[in-house]
């Protein structure tokens, strides 16, 4: 366990309050459409409202006449300079403004600048655009057919097929299937979905003529990895490329990808010489930008009679719409996918993943979601309770009965991942205690002699975070290591600054704690900065619960450097010998005589006034932190559902999450991210989707039809934890921003289906609206 | 140009005037006109809250209203709760205390909503809370302890109401 | 988003805003609450070249008891609606109905008769009005007419209202003893509309037998629905759970929804038979009381 | 999105001259609310508009009517309507199949088929009003058909072409297709 400071230090494990409320609870916060330059205009793109189209024509005559208006950019404008099309993270391209044709609805066709926003819109419908319907195609599963429409007529490969990828052992694992005494199987369909942060994408794009400098202040979970690409792929020298990411209002892994939008408001800046604003609307963040699943999934287990399973087979068709540009640095296509074998020990087991292309918006592995884990953690936590079903076991006995045993970490799994550390069988029955599961379960049978419908679900389910080992992560071949560094002043105050960024989780509380943990200063005299990328060390940001794992670790090793400096002067200022002296948080004393001691503060001072000789001056490190492996965190939730008969409502009447995500650094944040993250998977399993109508018509492309909840509609969370740490990490941490979102889905399915599984519902897909239970209902003639 | 008219409103205390094209957006005239950036825009159709601001001493969603319908109006904003003197208003105490806010972004519109509601209803259930909260998104605290913040400012609001109280008691 | 540039007028007197009204014709729009006039124009699909601002014309926002009926004003805001005690007291199916209109910020400023002149069949207070059996009052340029209910509804978004027309007032028959009424709807979410709901008012004898009945159906058709049938049934029958089951299966024939987002035909239709059963018997416990 | 509307209604013409009048695309969209043609461009293709509106609210489409097929024999025609928004915010189809057949009542059957396809904003916004708005068109037009043709054989030799049939009154697929955006509240609709 991680030894405790004082609350004065505010080290690890103290609940304390965030430093970066203040600004934000007196509208004092930055956010990116905040920022105001001399000079600034405004750009608003012009989107398709077809699917599949080709362009004929685009007049921007009468656009230009609007009085304001100081420039429209098409496709054609674009590829002169050869930006018509940017690269994506997955080795694939995607168009900036389009050419030739255009492969979703929204997708953008011009950028019209004009010196105010009111301007900007009207002349944005005056953009003359003649389009040629193409046929659509919606549907993945016709994506293959012979006669579906070819959409990336850019390929060389004539047809929609993106990419195949399996793993494990595809023949061990039939022959188990061959021989088991009992299989159950799911298809499950996990919807596409939107992070929908509540602030949308932006940029203020500020090329100086006079200084040849780029700055652009973004809405980037990811500025330097963002900095990086915009000198790629627009050839400006790097260091005259400064990205900012200000105050974030929520990012999800919505504000990872590179947009039409920023590209199109930097060459509208290098252009015009002035700064460009360019922010989204909500439809437009909706309708185009990074989108989360869409995975057609299949799940199968093999077991014994005694349920002890045996194999496990997975196939999934994946929809990534008309780019792939998922935004995920994995060497992998499908990323993690390949952790659906959840927290269970199998013989075998095998995976595989088919992407084609849609008329659809591209993204793919957004909200909240290390780059697919969602879609595997609810795959395998639903065919679980498929099998209990077929074995008439009760789910948390199935469970039990499968997990991988605590004293086999590290686990090598099936499909080879090495889990670091986990103790499921605590979680999970931490879970069920604070629950009732034993009487609630008394209750569902009593209830059902009277012909109410509840029903419990669990998840026991196992996460993966902290992209990652160099081994399996890069961004365009740059590693994912993170990095933080700290500069203590000589009155022993400090200032870190991480290449990662906040967009909500409160960094600049939680790694100053990581300061004040390993060095004893106070957190409240840390002071943290990320986002800009002329001051901050190179990092690959913040998404997939990385933070922790990588900046954090950096944060706490940097800080392990400091003290080690500060011991030297610690022992020159002692006159003793290094050897002789032992921390304390907070200070170095003289073992024995604990009054012969030097606060960091005092070493501080010396580091720049009192040198020893042989050392240089000043009190900073730096450190670039590769992790050795990725981090698991793990957890049960419970779910308690009741059905109204009539309306086919979903009630949930009470969840109980109990999370271990290792050593805490601040409980009460991570308490807050459990709500935020079980509130998203709330949504998602009862009400969220992004779908299309046969058109390709977005249904779902505005706050009308993409269904956020309220406080109403939102239950009371519990909460709960238990402690493993992870082996690797520095201060065995492990991450948890996204657990609940992970983890949530499947125990709310779990739950529904639990209610009706008497009546021989074994699966419903998400999102479980009324009306589909209602179906149900109707279909097995249960009446009020 | 369109042709401008002059809007003018009593912001946060003070008079404020700005001419404006009859379809500029309430929203637009606090955050450009005024440059009071703290009310924010998260939808675009009434359906988020973060543009919440009290206009007359009732919330309105000034995205969804005109400026020059707010001639003349009282209008109060984030930026307008603490007092002159940078003393914190209880909401905003709460919001911080009890880890009512994440991001930040929806933050200024939730506390212009329960800024309302506690004028209107000094000692709200947790029901009537989220009730009176519900035109309100929030993305990152799934609400939760937005409640708390809530009841907190409403136990120091009720408890310095009483100590005000007192102290008159005491006085007379 | 940004709307078109429009001219904005500001009328103090009806007459003006019906001058107005007349010399614009077509491209002129009424601004009251502008709860949803106001997102329409932002996604530019209503591009009014004026709007007219009643907003500031005065006498036009109260609830009072007057003549034998609830008169509430043509600019009273539905948050002026759950505030008042009257309206708690004595009419609680208005309450039922104003809660579940969209949120807190936009019952500030929406008006109750705006909800009604929009005829929006998803809108919620028609279903009401016509369970209460109300009369609106429409101000012309040839003065003052009074609409029933049942006939101010012609088509889907079509009123009865002529170009020149304002809304001005709505008048609700004050229930007598024993009477009772409420609504349910079924939403998505907070705010949403609704994917169906049922606005029951009864009024009962001593006996519990149905003296007047009126049931109104929200979103499961072009208009807003009287189901005549459901009250034909129930008027003159003791209130029971049977007769309560059969009125709802009436209403729910009655319903013509079409299949949507918010859920396919039948589910609708099930709906309100279900919400239907439940406003019933709300209502009729209210009439207890 | 898609929709079907299938109706069967009745004229109390001889088929022949219903046939002749369903035959010319000029006539039939006459009976079309809002529609109008402008131009021919062959003999089975026309140019023209259609505006669907309501109060403030006006959407215009610019498209093209087409004979597909015509069956004289068997009195089957297929119409193709195609127009685009002229804001450039979409589109919207319509392919209809009419059939006719003698009635003993020396009148005519109308079969018909239509098939409904709208895309861009409105079919984002307003799924569920396009099958009731769709429904309250088809049955102006069916009114429209019945009279026209009665006109016409008051005063046969007249040309219908040219003719334009108001807008639909107060419905408008624009107004209620985004119904939940405005959220039901508040203006005086006049």
């Amino acid at each position: 366990m991680i030894h405790k400071t004082s609350p004065e230090i505010g080290g690890m494990g103290h609940s304390i309050k965030r430093k970066e409320d203040l600004r934000f609870i007196q509208g004092k916060g930055n956010y990116v459409d905040d920022v105001h330059l001399p000079g600034m205009v405004y750009g608003q793109l012009v989107r398709s409202p077809y699917a599949h189209a080709r362009l004929k024509s685009i007049n921007t005559e009468k656009a230009k006449a609007v009085p304001g208006v100081l420039a429209v950019i098409t496709g054609e404008d674009l590829a002169k300079a050869n930006l018509a099309w940017m690269p994506t993270l997955s080795y694939d391209k995607q168009m900036v403004l389009a050419t030739g044709k255009v492969l979703f609805q929204s997708q953008e066709v011009a950028f019209v600048v004009a010196e105010d926003r009111y301007a900007a819109a009207d002349a944005a419908e005056l953009v003359e655009v003649e389009y040629e319907e193409l046929p659509v195609l919606v549907d993945p599963h016709k994506a293959l057919d012979a006669d579906a429409p070819l959409l990336r007529e850019d390929r060389e490969q004539k047809n929609n097929h993106i990419f195949h990828w399996e793993v494990g052992d595809r023949q061990a694992t039939e022959q188990v299937f061959q021989k088991a005494d009992v299989k159950a199987s799911v298809k499950a369909f996990f919807p596409r979905c939107h992070p929908a942060p509540l602030e949308t994408c932006g940029c203020v794009a500020d090329f100086s003529r006079a200084t040849g400098r780029l700055t652009v202040y973004m809405t980037s979970q990811a500025p330097h990895a963002h900095r990086t690409v915009f000198a790629l792929v627009g050839g400006i020298p790097e260091n005259n490329i400064r990205v900012i990411s200000p105050d974030i209002g929520g990012g999800f892994g919505n504000k990872v990808p590179v947009y039409p939008g920023y590209v199109c408001a930097i060459v509208a800046s290098l252009t015009l010489g002035v700064p460009v604003k360019w922010i989204e609307t909500r439809s437009e963040n909706l309708q185009s930008t990074g989108f989360a699943r869409d995975y057609h999934m299949t799940a199968e287990i093999a077991a014994d009679r005694d349920g002890k399973m045996q194999a496990l087979r997975v196939k999934t068709l994946a929809d990534h719409g008309a780019f792939n540009a998922a935004a995920q640095p994995t060497k992998f296509p499908a990323g993690l996918f390949s952790i659906c074998t959840g927290s269970y020990e199998y013989g075998q087991a095998f995976c595989e993943v088919d992407g084609v292309y849609t008329n659809k918006a591209p993204g793919g592995i957004a909200y909240r979601c290390s780059f697919r884990v969602t879609e595997a953690a609810y795959l395998i936590e639903r065919v679980v309770d498929v099998l209990a079903l077929e074995l008439e076991m009760d789910p948390a006995e199935l469970r039990r009965k499968n997990f991988i045993p605590t004293e086999k970490f590290p686990y090598k799994s099936s499909l080879g991942w090495t889990y670091d550390s986990g103790n499921y069988e605590a979680a999970m029955n931490l879970a069920l205690e604070k629950i009732g599961y034993e009487q609630l379960r008394k209750e569902q049978e009593e209830k059902r002699k009277k012909g109410e419908l509840m029903g419990i679900g669990i998840s026991s389910f196992t996460e993966i975070v902290g992209a990652g080992p160099a081994h399996s992560f890069d961004i365009l071949g740059i590693k994912m290591f993170d990095s933080c560094e700290i500069r203590i002043h000589p009155t022993g105050k400090a200032m870190a600054r991480m290449g990662t960024k906040s967009q909500g989780q409160g960094h600049e509380t939680t790694y100053a704690q990581i300061v004040a943990q390993e060095l004893g200063i106070p957190a409240a005299d840390v002071t943290i900065e990320e986002g800009d990328t002329d001051t901050a060390p190179y990092g690959l940001g913040t998404y997939a619960s990385r933070s922790t794992p990588t900046s954090g670790a950096a944060t706490a090793i940097a800080a392990r450097k400091i003290r080690d400096k500060a011991k030297k002067i610690a022992a020159y200022l002692l006159e003793c010998n290094e050897n002789d002296l032992e921390w304390e948080p907070g200070k170095f004393f003289v073992k024995g005589a604990p009054s012969k001691s030097k606060t960091i503060q005092e070493i501080a001072f010396a580091a720049y006034t009192n040198i020893p000789p042989g050392l240089e001056a000043g009190l900073e490190a730096v450190d670039y932190y590769d992790p050795p492996n990725l981090t698991f965190p793990f957890g049960t939730y419970v779910c308690v559902v009741d059905i109204d008969k009539g309306t086919g409502e979903v009630k949930v009447r009470r969840f109980v999450a109990v999370d271990d995500c290792g050593n805490i650094i601040n409980p009460m944040i991570v308490e807050g991210q459990i709500h935020g993250g079980l509130t998203e998977g709330l949504a998602i399993a009862f009400m969220q989707q992004i779908d299309y109508d046969e058109s390709g018509n977005i249904q779902g492309g505005s706050f009308q039809d993409y269904l956020l909840p309220t406080a109403v509609e939102t239950p009371h969370w519990e909460t709960d934890k238990t402690c493993t740490p992870s082996p690797h990490h520095p201060f065995g941490a492990k991450g948890v921003g996204e657990s609940p979102n992970v983890g949530s889905p499947a125990a709310f399915v779990n739950a529904v289906v639990d209610a009706l599984s008497h009546l021989g519902v074994k699966h419903i897909d998400m999102p479980i609206t009324p009306w589909k239970v209602w179906n149900v209902l109707q279909e097995k003639g249960v009446t009020t | 140009m369109a042709k401008k008219q002059l809007v003018g409103a009593k912001v946060n205390g003070r008079e404020r005037e700005a001419a404006v094209e009859s379809r500029l957006l309430l929203v637009h005239f606090i955050r450009e006109s005024l440059q009071l950036t703290g009310t924010h825009i998260g939808c675009d159709t009434s359906h988020c809250g973060a543009c919440t601001v009290v206009l007359n001493g009732k919330t309105v969603k000034s995205c969804t209203m005109f400026a020059v319908q707010a001639d003349g109006a009282e209008i109060l904003t984030v930026e307008g709760l603490a007092s002159e003197s940078g003393q914190l208003h209880a909401l905003q105490e709460g919001f911080k205390q009890e880890h009512g806010l994440q991001c930040g972004f929806c933050t200024p519109g939730m506390l212009m909503s329960s800024y309302a509601l506690l004028h209107n209803n000094p000692n709200p259930s947790e029901e009537e809370i989220r009730r009176g909260i519900s035109g309100n998104l929030c993305r990152c605290t799934g609400y939760q302890n937005i409640v708390s913040a809530v009841q907190y400012a409403a136990a120091k609001m009720a408890k310095a109401e009483i100590e005000a109280n007192a102290a008159q008691g005491v006085a007379k | 988003m940004i709307p078109p540039a429009f001219e904005y007028l500001r009328p103090n007197t009806i007459p003006e805003a019906i001058t107005l009204l007349r010399q614009h014709g077509e491209d002129a729009k009424i601004l009251s609450g502008g709860q949803s006039l106001i997102p329409m124009m932002k996604l530019r699909l209503a591009r009014p070249s004026y709007l007219i601002d009643i907003n500031r014309i005065s006498g036009l926002s109260y609830i009072k008891e007057e003549g034998g009926f609830l008169k509430i004003g043509g600019l009273t805001r539905e948050a002026e609606l759950e505030a008042s005690p009257l309206i708690h007291s004595k009419y609680p199916i208005l309450i039922d109905t104003a809660h579940v209109i969209a949120d807190p910020q936009v019952r500030n400023l929406a008006t109750v008769a705006g909800n009604l002149a929009h005829g929006d069949p998803a809108n919620d207070h028609p279903a009401t009005m016509l369970a209460l059996g109300a009369r609106v009052v429409a101000t012309g340029s040839g003065g003052e007419r009074v609409i029933p209910i049942e006939d101010f509804f012609l088509s889907l978004f079509s009123t009865a209202l002529q170009p020149d027309e304002i809304l001005t007032e709505i008048r609700v028959p004050v229930p007598t003893a024993r009477s009772g009424g409420a609504y349910f709807k079924l939403e998505r979410k907070v705010g949403d509309f609704a994917t169906a709901a049922v606005a029951v008012q009864v009024t009962l004898d001593g006996n519990g037998v149905v003296q007047k009945v009126g049931i109104g159906l929200t979103n499961v058709g072009p208009t807003p629905i009287k189901a005549k049938k459901a009250e034909d049934f129930l008027r003159s029958k003791k209130l029971s759970e049977a007769s309560n089951r059969q009125a709802a299966q009436l209403a729910a024939d009655e319903a013509q929804p079409s299949s949507d987002l918010r859920g396919p035909a039948e589910y609708k239709k099930g709906l309100i038979q279900e919400l239907a059963k439940r406003a019933l018997s709300r209502a009729a416990e209210r009439a207890g009381k | 999105m898609a929709l079907k509307i299938e109706k069967t209604f009745e004229v109390p013409e001889p088929l022949e001259k219903v046939w002749a009048f369903l035959s010319d695309p000029r006539k039939v969209a006459t009976c079309v609310p809002g529609a109008q043609i402008t131009d021919q461009v062959d003999e089975k293709t026309y140019k023209g508009t259609i505006k669907v509106k309501v109060g403030p609210s006006v959407t215009d489409y610019n498209g093209e009517v087409q004979i597909v097929r015509s069956d004289t024999e068997n009195h089957e025609i297929e119409i193709l309507g195609k127009g685009q928004d002229v804001r450039g915010r979409g589109s919207a189809s319509m392919k209809m199949t009419g059939k006719l057949r003698a009635l003993d009542s020396g009148g005519t059957e109308v079969v018909s088929e239509s098939e409904i396809t709208v895309v861009g904003i409105l079919a984002q916004m307003g799924s569920r009003v396009i099958t009731e708005v769709s429904n309250i068109m088809f049955g102006e037009f069916t009114k429209n058909f019945q009279a026209r043709l009665k006109e016409a054989s008051g005063n046969p030799a007249g040309p219908a072409a040219g003719a334009e049939v108001a807008p639909i009154k107060a419905t408008s697929l624009a107004w209620r297709a985004t119904k939940g955006l405005f959220r039901g509240k508040s203006e005086s609709d006049s």
